[in-house]
């Protein structure tokens, strides 16, 4: 079993979601994160001097899912994602070894 | 009386009337302030219904019930019928206050005031209470409750007759808010989470306290109408010595609130010094005319110290009150009104059983049809919110609306997309 | 005329004018309120700036566009010079207005009429314009197009002559600003996100409740002038009638829509609700010195029911309007100076023709000037920013800030570090 | 001099006291939006104790040091001892002050100016100065520094002997403040962060730009009475004009600073525009009853236009001023002093002359006295945070509290639980 | 070495933390996260137009850990957490490769 | 591959960059989060009443990498984020499998 974590622009959320509802994977966890890549943040200006944001908003995209899954999952994530520009994200696949749902203690597949 | 003192007199009375309607914002930045970021949209919206209210049903019974001139029961009760009606002669005839007034500005004056006492309960009773239960309560107290009373002094009933004193509505205005306020926390019970299992408070604090900041601004701002136009004329000596002593006891308040709060709890707790403020004002309010600026300030003073205390009492007691409403206008309108008796011009033992009987009175009627009122509706139709209502906040659960909505168009969540 | 009564009705003009301003502050606010957060900055800018360039393009041309004195041709228009010039005499010339007010006194108290205007269409175009177009468009408007109608019934012009009646501005000020919005919204199109591929509104709540809702109380607050102060005098009996009226109907546009939006949409829509108040006010304003009470609280409360048919009205044909300026404004500004043909003091059907030739006359002529300047700028410069520009939010891609900064000296982040 | 005119006189500068008062919640959102998140409490509660400090010295010593009356000794000091004393006969005597308003009146306007003094340092000291030894600063300076120049111009010391001119205080009020921020700052430098090791400022922005909004229009909205209240009479040529003149060069500053700081650093930057709105009306204020309009925008205009500039030099220097107030009320003050001598009915090199006197007079008094007492303190004990508590925040270190407190019952975070 | 991540609901919160505590794991780290599963978003009406609520706010608690340890905390975790509704969450568990605590530089179990 | 977590302070934080710079680490993905731990939260007062802030904010740092530069990032952190109090966090190693750049679907160590 998998976790996929993607790192991603906010402005693709919505492409992505759908993107991974029409593959089967319309359940997962996100958070807010801030990356700190090629990509720059914006130049900001306040009282007459400029800064940088010193990163960039970005989603956290995390899913659980079967071994089988994941390449998928990955094509999804990847083809709603992309811009082309620089700063379009990253995606990991980390090893997991066991998934429960809370609900019903069921354990594995049956938990996603 | 010249047509141009009688404008002046009148355009005062009108300005305060204006001063007197933007406490009405005082108070919802206060208690929107005070509350949890969850139940802020429903805050505001009671803040709003409830001056509209609080005018219409001013404008149905309430003026006619505060004052109902002639048509008054031995002081007691009295009702000059439904509406409005404009007295005999032009709607601006110098006659009808003696040239302080007209008619229409001696309503619209009247009816700040009013909308100000349910005000008072939508603080305390905040972040659990339904809707429309709420709204009824406040509709009663507004129509009949505080006019009720209010007539028992400034509608020349039985208290003016006895010699109470209450300038501009420490126990009038203030304590019958105050009153109203501790019959529903009563009822209510405290929020989920204040007390933990063995009965320690746990402490639930205001979410936005700028916003509270603003709020105890915009009252003092306020008061100067509140305290300044009770004068019922611009009469040059006693309006500038009513907005020194309302002054000086607001200044006052805030630091007995600081200096108390600091020997007790070793902290520099904002939300005291802003309650200190308010108390010193609700202390000034009944005896406003009647005092030196040095008693002014002993008065604010007191009133100020007497915060702290009074919130953690009504905290230990369980009586759950997000916005200090009771320790405000309940304990400090007491407070106040009690003073006539001890400084000032009046002072004397006579005068302090006259204030007492005031306090006793009005508090006894106001206290005892509140919670009969309240208690009616808990039976009837509920007063409180199910408890996962109350978790997920009554912004949700009875708005379906957030007061700080995080979706952005092109993101879900809150900061600029890239 | 007594100098004393003057000062008194000077001083109520200049109380009015203050009023009025902070009425300016009230539109910042509530515009703010009802945007997402990433445009904050933005329309804060545009309010200050709107409010600057109203009182100085009122000073340089404005003013003697509205008030041309003998310089009117034939009613429809005249321009008395630039700049302002004291009339022969003392600035404080008693005789100016008839010992109502001075020379001075009846610049500002227009001038802070006119930039009022301009504002009631940056909240209709938040989120997407450009800022350099806007502030075109809005010195246009403030410097031409509202002077010129409000000569045709303010300045003695010829919708005067007819007997068309606009108290405080239902027409001349609120429906101005409502045509102009409304010319503007259909030409810039609605936000990106509103509308689902199919046509489903999606929307797009705004960020900051409480804002918006100190901005309506501040409103209604600066409306005590906007009413009271055209009278034009301190006269005890006409200013508090309006003040009776005024408020009765914001207290009964709340009502109105919250009762109409609980039926329609079973929901306590605080946005609704305070879009009520403000149609009310607005509803009031042509006829507030001729209303009873009653008849007060029937335009407002039909005003605050118009208020969500309108608000999803205009959402149901695309016209994107992030804060309802086009419900409150246009709308109910319609309604309000119609009401003056159905209801009080000069109320019949003859009435009533005048007030529909001037809905129509202004209407036209601002709505068409209006899309014409708009289109012309669109066809230039462009009105609208980029798409990426509108994501990003305006205040990063016009300002380079952010209204709540979250980076903090000592930590990257919006909370305390350890 | 009728009673009706005292009357109405005493009203608008009573009303004036109103107004200026609602500068502290002004100064108090404005500083609260420019500073971190994590110190708004702090700044909050400052500006509480401040106006009730400011209230309760300048009634204990500093109205009878501004105004010693016979007590002056030689222009120079003097003192009519603690407390106030109301002059022999009633009250609200007509002759205090030729019927302009009454002795109480005076108090409680001048106390409300007093009080702002304080405040006008708290901004630019925010974010590191301990809160003790502010307070003894703030207290010390309302109570003795303030009091003593202002008597040299108001109190008709040396100074009005001389012929130096400052109708509502450029100098007498903004001024004094800035110099003892400027002594301030200079001795508790820059807060960390704000400039990298090479010396480059790094911006820290202010964390609500909507509350500092709300600040700078609030301020505008006082300074009706600030400037309006200082014609000491409700003259109707007199306010108008002031009304005028003010409001001018307000909207001159917003333009100035809005074209200036676009030219030099290519942004729309908000708190420009409103430290440019501050900057023109502090540069009206000596001299807003001599100009004409014209005149006024001038001036409000070069004011704007200086604070992109001045702004910059101090942060140059190292000087850290989180809300500019050294900009706004320091130099534009001394701008605007200068300017009578340049501009309107005072012009000339002899009054030039004066001005400079009268500037450098009072600024060499304040900035060296302030100097002082920041010094003492310094050196005894302390008056900057422990860098660990700066870095907190002084929210969490000297007030255990937070503004925007996160977690709700029943919930550890800041939004609504499922 | 494990990594558990639970995503939980917020107002299980305080009961899961007194479990843990009373299975000897006293501390941990957690952050906000939005999740998208069977429960969806409250419906909520603004201006007379309804729309969902698309996420729904969780809970994601993350505990380093020893092996042995694992299944005491995906049953407590559980347990405290369980409402019975849908969305009461799920309970990952990744390989961890190595643990530092940051103060001491101490290594594995010691670190924890 | 490797993803490494470490919970660190937040006033750490620009050190820590610097450092993670220095040793060719320029890119990273970070989020917000609040531990519990030994160190306790803040005691604070609200109207008379104490309470503790129940957790610490903390900074999370995510960085995906090659196995060979995992020692070098564990040194850096533990390096600029040690202030040696209790407090300073935790830095966990865990397996990845894979890591894809959105923008050009590059796998491994391309991708980073
Ligand atoms: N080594 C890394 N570890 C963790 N996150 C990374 C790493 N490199 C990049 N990221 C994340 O991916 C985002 C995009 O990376 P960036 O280098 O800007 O563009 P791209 O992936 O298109 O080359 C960054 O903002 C950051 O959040
Ligand atoms: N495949 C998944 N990957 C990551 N998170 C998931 C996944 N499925 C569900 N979740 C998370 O678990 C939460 C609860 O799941 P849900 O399906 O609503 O209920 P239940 O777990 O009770 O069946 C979701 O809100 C989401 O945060
Ligand atoms: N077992 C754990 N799992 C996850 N995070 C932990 C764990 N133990 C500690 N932490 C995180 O590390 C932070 C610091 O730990 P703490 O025990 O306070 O200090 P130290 O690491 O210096 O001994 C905690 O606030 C928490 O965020």
């Amino acid at each position: 079993m998998k976790k996929v974590e993607a790192i991603v622009r906010l402005s693709r959320f919505e492409d992505i979601r759908k993107e991974l509802a029409e593959i089967g994977v319309p359940f997962f966890t996100m958070n807010e994160v801030r990356g700190i890549g090629l990509q720059k943040g914006e130049t900001m200006v306040y009282r007459g001097s400029t800064y940088d944001a010193d990163y960039i908003a970005r989603l956290q995209i995390n899913i659980y899912t079967t071994d089988d899954k994941v390449d998928d999952i990955i094509g999804a994530i990847a083809k709603a994602g992309r811009t082309g520009e620089i700063g379009d994200g990253k995606i990991a696949v980390l090893s997991m070894d066991s998934i429960t749902r809370v609900r019903t203690g069921e354990l594995g597949a049956a938990a996603l | 009386m010249t047509e141009s003192l009688f404008t002046t007199n009148n355009l005062w009375i009108l300005i305060s009337a204006v001063l007197v309607f933007i406490m009405h914002l005082g108070f919802a930045t206060l208690e929107a302030g005070f509350v949890q970021r969850k139940n802020t949209v429903n805050i505001l919206f009671k803040n709003c219904l409830i001056i509209a209210i609080g005018l219409l049903t001013y404008y149905c019974v309430g003026f006619n019930l505060m004052y109902p001139g002639d048509a008054s029961a031995g002081g007691f009760i009295g009702f000059a019928g439904f509406g409005l009606a404009l007295p005999e002669g032009a709607a601006g005839a110098i006659e009808y206050a003696d040239g302080s007034y007209t008619y229409y500005t001696d309503f619209i004056f009247q009816a700040m005031f009013a909308a100000t006492c349910a005000t008072i309960v939508s603080g305390a009773v905040a972040e659990r209470i339904k809707l429309g239960p709420f709204l009824i309560f406040a509709t009663i107290l507004v129509a009949l409750f505080y006019p009720i009373t209010g007539m028992w002094k400034w509608g020349a009933g039985w208290l003016d007759e006895l010699g109470f004193y209450d300038f501009a509505g420490s126990t009038i205005v203030h304590s019958v808010g105050g009153w109203a306020a501790l019959a529903a926390i009563i009822l209510l019970g405290p929020r989920i989470g204040k007390y933990a299992a063995d009965g320690t408070i746990k402490p639930i604090p205001g979410h936005n306290l700028p916003l509270a900041a603003i709020g105890v601004f915009l009252l003092w701002f306020g008061w100067f109408g509140f305290n300044g136009g009770s004068v019922l004329s611009a009469d040059a000596s006693a309006v500038s010595l009513v907005f020194v002593t309302t002054c000086l006891a607001a200044a006052a308040g805030a630091m007995g609130a600081f200096l108390v709060s600091y020997l007790m709890f070793k902290s520099h707790d904002l939300s005291m010094v802003l309650n200190g403020i308010l108390g010193g004002l609700v202390g000034i309010t009944a005896g406003a005319d009647l005092m030196t600026p040095g008693e002014s300030i002993i008065i604010g003073f007191i009133a100020g110290t007497i915060i702290p205390f009074s919130v953690v009492f009504f905290d230990k007691r369980k009586l759950d009150d997000p916005v200090g409403a009771t320790s405000v206008h309940l304990v400090c309108g007491i407070w106040g009104t009690l003073a006539v008796g001890l400084f000032g011009s009046m002072a004397g033992f006579q005068q302090f059983l006259y204030q007492l009987a005031g306090v006793a009175a009005i508090g006894a009627f106001t206290f005892s049809f509140s919670f009969a009122t309240m208690y009616a509706l808990k039976a009837t139709v509920g007063i409180r919110v199910t408890e996962e209502e109350e978790v997920k906040g009554l912004d949700v659960s009875e708005h379906e609306m957030k007061a700080y909505q995080e979706v952005e168009q092109g993101a879900p969540f809150a900061f600029a997309p890239q």
